[in-house]
C-alpha cells in the first residue's frame, strides 16, 4: 500500500518526529533563522535543478503548464472564498485571506511529493516545477481583489454616524499597484525562478561544480525542514479550537477538491505521465505558509492570521503530507489506468 | 556635572513585514534614525509570532522630540484603524545630545 | 491631539530555559500579550550566558495595569526567594490604546 | 505590598565593534551588570546596519544607581567627542531588589 | 604515540585554534546560533547512522548496553557527589547540580572519539550509541534527587524566625515530575532518539539519499563544531579562579574514574571490541553541556553555574579531548592485552 | 570572449540575482548571520586546501609570495591616500580609512577568480592563498597610521580657544599597541591562517575526511555568499550620490590600478603562472569589506562609514566580479605573450 511506504520515508518520518516532540512538550526548538536557511536552500536547489532540465525540453508543453498553472492559481481561491462565505463561518476578510492560501502553493509538500515518488521509482516532468514558480502569487492577487470587493461593501453597510472614515480612507495603506509588486517580487518567487534562470543558462561546467550541492544533500536538508515544519504544524494544530470544526474541515476538504482538479489537469489537459500529474496535484491541494501569509498581513490587516495560519500549517500541510499525496497519486494512477 | 535633555521614546512592537512601512512613515516625518530589534510574543490576534523564523516581531525604537511625535501618533492611529497590529507605548527619557534628535 | 493614558511597563531579564515558566505565569494572572527579545549579559553570578548559543539571556516586556501588577511582582518575588536569577524593573508608559492592556 | 526602589537605566545604541570598550568601561566603573541585544537601525552617519551581518548594532542596558551614572556618562561624553556613534538615553525605573544593583 | 596522533586529527586542531583565538584575543565570534544548528546535525546524523546498523544488530547486547548504560549514568553521579560533598569546597547545592553533570555525556567528546579511532583505523560496535543516547537523562534525575535530599537537610537547619517559608515553599516551582518529564524530553534525547528510530525503519531506498548528508560532511562539521567548542572552552577556563583548585581538580579526576569504569564496563561486562570499549569509556569520562546545564538551572536554581559550566567546558571537555581519549584508549588496549 | 563567459558563472550570476532582487524591492532577506556563517565556512574551506597544497611546495617561492604581499599591502593604501587627498573631495581621515581597504583584499572576490579561472580551465599556484591572509592586516595598520599623521595636523591647525582638549586626547581610545594587536589578530585571519596550518600539519588520512565538505559543497556556498553580497552591493550602491562622482570614480580606478600593479608582480617579480598572476592582480585589486570595515570604525571613529562601504561593497566589488577578473587575466594573457 502506497501510503504505508510514504509514512516511512526519511523526510515524512522527520515530519513526525517534530510533531512528536512538541506534543510530548520537548524544549526542542530549532533556532528561529533555521527554517529560513534551510528554504533558501531548497527553493535555489529546485530551482537550478529545475532550470538546468527546462533548458532541455519542450517550450510548447512549458507554455501549456503555465497557463494551466495561471488558470488554477485564479480559479481555487475563488472557489476556496464562496465555500467559506457560503459556510457564514468567518467573515468575508478572513474568507478572501484564507482562498488565498489555496490557492497558492506550498514548496516542502512539493519536494515531499517528489522525495515519494523518488522512493518509489516513478519518474515525472520538470514541467511541474514551473507551475510552483507561477503559482506562487496569482492566488494572492485574487485574494486582495476579492477583500477589496468585501472592504467595499462592509463599508457601504457601515455608514453609520459614528463611522467618519470615507471607504476610501479604510483600504491598506497603499494601493493595490504597490501590493502586486509586492506579490510578484516576494523573496521565493525570486529565489525559486532566479535560481531556474541560472540553471538554465549556466555553462554546463559551472553547473557539475553546483550538482554535489544542489543533490546530495538536498534529502538531509529535507528532513530538516520538515522537522522543523512537524513542531510548527504542532503547534498550529493547537489552536485547532479557535478555528472551529467548519473551518478544519475546509483544511481537508480543499485540498481534495485542489488535488483532484490538478490530477485532471496534470492527467488529461497537460498529458503528463503518473509521477508529473500527481505533482500538479499536489500543487493544487497545497496551500501556502510562506510567501501568502506576510501578504495578507499587509494586504488585509483585518483578517486574523490565526484562521490561516492554523489551517495552512496545522490542518492541510500534515494531511498532505501524509495522507495527501498517496491518495493524489493513487487517484492519477486509476485515471491512467481507465 | 553633565547636563540632560528630555526626549520622548516611542515604542512600537509590530510584525516584520510592517517594517518597510513604518521606515518610510518615520522619514515621511522628519525622525532622526530609529532602531529595530527582532523580537517575538503574544497578544491580542492570540497568535505566537516568530519561532518558526516565517514569520517575526520587531521592535521598533524611535527617540524623538515631544513636537514631532503628534503626526507620528496620528498615522499610527490610522494604521491601528485599518486593522494593523500595532503596540505601542512612549516613555520619557533623558538623552546628552538633544540636536542628535531633532 | 491623541490621548495618552499611563500604564506600567515590566522588563525580566533571565535565562531563557525560564521563558515557559514566566508565560504560564503571565497567563495565569491574566496579561494581555507580553513580548520576548533574545539578549546576553553579565551579573552576579558572574557568567555570561550566550555567545556560544547553548544557553541565552531573554529580556522579556509586559505591559500591564497597575492593578494587575501587584500579583506578577509577587510570584516574581517568590521566585527570586528560590534562588532564580530575574533582573525586574519596572518603568512609566503612556500608552494610545489603554483597552489593549486590561 | 511590593516595596520599589528608584534606579536609572541607561540605554546605549551603538556598533557591535564598541562591545568591549563598553564593557571594560563598565568593569571600570563598578557596574553590577549589563545586557546587550542586536539591533539594528539608522541614523545620523546615514548608513543602515546590520542586515548582512558584518557589522551590526547593539543596544546595551545597564540599570545602575543615580550615583554611579555620572563617571559613565563623562566616559561616553569623552567617546561621543573622539568621534564615535553612540546614541545614549536615560529612563527611570523601579526595581524590587535594589542592593542588586549598586 | 597515540596522544600525538590525535593531537593531529584537523577535529582536535580546530578546538586548539578554537581556544587560541580566545587566548589571543581575537574578535572571531560564531553567530549564536551556530552551534545549536551543528548540535542538531551532529545528533541527527549520529543518530540516524547509528539507527541504521542498530536495526541489523543483536538485541541482547542492545538491552545488556542499555542497562550498563543505566548503571553508569546512576551510579557515576553518586559518586561525584560524594566526592564533592567530602572536600567541603562546594555546598550540597553545588555538588548536586556539578555531579549530574558527568553522570551524563557530551556527544562532542563522543565524536571526537569515533573520529580518533576512524583515523588510526579502529573498528567499534554501534551499541555504545544507544548508551550515549540513554545516559543522557538518568543523571539529571539524579542531580534531581540529591538537590532535594540537599535542600531538606538545609531547610531543617534553615529553622530561624526569619524564614518564614515552609520547605515546601522553597522547592524549586514545579514538582519532580514536570522537572522528569523535562529529562526525558530534552531535545538532545528526543533528536537523538528519533535520529536512532527512523534510521532503524526507514526503507533502505529512502536512507540511501541521505547517507552524502549525514556522513560526507560530517567530519568537516564536527570541525567547526569543535572550532566553536574551543573558543567556550577558552571563555570557560578564565572562570578557573572563581572555582578553585580543588574543583578545578575534580575537572580532571572524575573523567579519570569515569574512564576506568567504562572501559572495565565497555571490555569485562560487555564484552566489546578495543574500540567500542573505548567508546564506553568516552561516554563515562565525558561531561554534559548542553543538556544538563539548562535542566540544573531550572531544576537547582540555587546553585551557581560558574561552577559547573567551567568545570564542564572549560576543564573536563578539553581535557578529554587532547589527552583523555588517547589515554582511555590506550588503558583498554592494555586491559584487551592482559 | 572571456567577459561573456565569466558573466554565466553560476557564482556571478547569484551575485546578479540578489542585485536585481533589491532593485525590484522584493523582500527577499537573507537571516544576519548566514553571510557570517557562509564567510566562515570559505574561509575554512580554502585555508585548509591551501594549507595541504602549500605543505608539498616550494618554501622559497612562498617567502617571496609573502614578501610581495606586505609591498602591496603598505604601498597601495598610500597610493589611495595621496590620490584621494589630491582630489580634495574627502577630508584626511576619510582618506585614511578609505584607502586602507583597498591596501587588504576580499576574500570574496579571491574565490570567484578561482571559481572563473576553474570554469575556463585555467590552472594556478597556490602561493596567491599566502598572500590573501598576509594581506588582510598591513593595510590596516597603514590606515591607522595615516589616520594618526592627519589626526595631529588636525589638531594643530585646531587650536581655537574652544577645543580644550589637547591632541592626545582627541586620539581615539586604546592606544596604536592595541589597534595593532586587533589588526592581526581579527577573525578572518585567524580562520585563514588557522586553517592553512591545520590543512598543512593534519595527517592525510585525516584531511581526506574532510575533503567533501570544503571540496563538493564549495561552489554552492559559494553562490549564496555571492547572491547575499548581490543584495548588499545593491543597497550600498543606493548611497551613490552621497559619495558623489568623484569619490565613485576612485572605486574604479584604484582597483584599476591594483590590478596591474597585481599583474607585474605577479608575472615579472614571482613568476607566477597566467593563473596565478591573475590571481595576485585580483588580490591588489579588490577592496577589504569584512575584516577593514570594523577596524576603522574603532581606530578613526572620525571617518563616514557611508564612504568606505558604498565604495568597497557597492562599487569596487560588483566592478571586480563583473569586469575586473576577465580584464586582470586578459591583462596576464597580454603580459605572459609579450
Ligand atoms: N501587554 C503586552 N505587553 C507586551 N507586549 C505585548 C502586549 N500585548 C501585545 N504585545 C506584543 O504585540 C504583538 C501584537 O499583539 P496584538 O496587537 O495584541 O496582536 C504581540 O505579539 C506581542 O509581541
Ligand atoms: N545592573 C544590570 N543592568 C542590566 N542588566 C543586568 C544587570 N544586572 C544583571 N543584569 C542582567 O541579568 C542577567 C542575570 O543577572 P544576575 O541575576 O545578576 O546573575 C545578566 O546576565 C544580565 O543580562
Ligand atoms: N532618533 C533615534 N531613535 C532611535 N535610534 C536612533 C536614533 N538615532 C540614531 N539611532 C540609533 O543609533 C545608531 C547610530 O546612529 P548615529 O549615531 O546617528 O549614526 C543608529 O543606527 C540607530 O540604531
Ligand atoms: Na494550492
Ligand atoms: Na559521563
Ligand atoms: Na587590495
Amino acid at each position: 500500500m502506497p501510503s504505508l511506504e510514504s509514512l516511512l520515508l526519511p523526510a515524512v518520518l522527520f515530519f513526525a518526529l517534530g510533531f512528536i516532540a512538541r506534543v510530548i512538550r520537548s524544549d526542542l526548538r530549532f533556532p528561529p533563522d533555521l527554517a529560513k536557511v534551510l528554504s533558501i536552500y531548497l527553493l535555489m536547489a529546485i530551482g537550478l535543478h529545475g532550470g538546468y532540465e527546462l533548458a532541455k525540453s519542450d517550450m510548447v508543453v512549458a507554455f501549456h503548464s503555465i497557463v494551466w498553472a495561471l488558470v488554477l492559481g485564479f480559479v481555487l481561491p475563488i472557489i476556496g472564498y464562496l465555500s467559506l462565505v457560503a459556510t457564514r463561518k468567518v467573515n468575508p476578510m478572513d474568507a478572501a485571506a484564507i482562498s488565498a492560501h489555496y490557492g497558492s502553493v506550498s514548496a516542502g509538500t512539493f519536494l515531499t511529493a517528489i522525495a515519494y515518488l523518488d522512493n518509489i521509482g516513478v519518474t515525472y516532468e520538470t514541467y511541474p516545477l514551473i507551475m510552483l514558480a507561477v503559482m506562487e502569487s496569482p492566488a494572492i492577487i485574487v485574494g486582495l481583489l476579492l477583500a477589496a470587493k468585501a472592504r467595499r461593501s462592509q463599508a457601504l453597510s457601515d455608514v453609520t454616524p459614528s463611522s467618519v472614515g470615507a471607504p476610501a480612507d479604510s483600504a491598506p495603506e497603499n494601493g493595490f499597484g504597490s501590493l502586486l509588486r509586492d506579490a510578484l517580487t516576494n523573496g521565493s518567487v525570486v529565489i525559486l525562478i532566479g535560481s531556474m534562470i541560472i540553471g538554465a543558462i549556466s555553462t554546463p561546467s559551472g553547473m557539475s561544480k553546483l550538482f554535489p550541492f544542489i543533490d546530495d544533500i538536498f534529502m538531509g536538508v529535507l528532513c530538516l525542514f520538515l522537522f522543523e515544519m512537524g513542531m510548527v504544524a504542532a503547534r498550529r494544530i493547537g489552536d485547532f479550537k479557535k478555528v472551529g470544526l467548519v473551518l478544519a474541515a475546509f483544511g481537508i476538504v480543499m485540498p481534495l477538491v485542489g488535488g483532484v482538479a490538478g490530477a485532471f489537469i496534470g492527467h488529461s489537459m497537460l498529458g503528463f505521465s503518473v509521477g508529473g500529474a500527481t505533482l500538479v496535484a499536489v500543487l493544487a491541494a497545497s496551500a501556502s505558509y510562506i510567501a501568502v501569509p506576510p501578504a495578507m498581513r499587509l494586504a488585509v490587516p483585518e483578517a486574523n492570521p490565526s484562521y490561516y495560519l492554523t489551517l495552512s500549517l496545522g490542518i492541510t500541510f500534515p494531511f498532505n503530507v501524509l495522507i495527501g499525496i498517496p491518495l493524489y497519486h493513487s487517484l492519477v494512477k486509476m485515471m491512467a489506468a481507465a | 556635572m553633565i547636563t540632560l535633555y528630555p526626549e520622548k521614546l516611542l515604542s512600537i512592537i509590530t510584525i516584520s513585514s510592517m517594517e518597510d512601512r513604518l521606515v518610510s512613515m518615520f522619514k515621511k516625518y522628519g525622525v532622526s534614525g530609529f532602531t529595530i530589534l527582532r523580537a517575538r510574543g503574544e497578544g491580542s490576534s492570540g497568535y505566537e509570532a516568530d519561532i518558526s523564523g516565517f514569520d517575526s516581531n520587531i521592535l521598533v525604537k524611535v527617540i524623538v522630540s515631544e513636537e514631532r511625535m503628534e503626526p507620528i501618533l496620528e498615522s499610527i492611529e490610522r494604521k491601528l484603524k485599518k486593522g494593523y497590529h500595532l503596540t505601542v507605548y512612549i516613555s520619557d527619557v533623558q538623552v546628552i545630545a538633544p540636536d542628535k534628535f531633532s
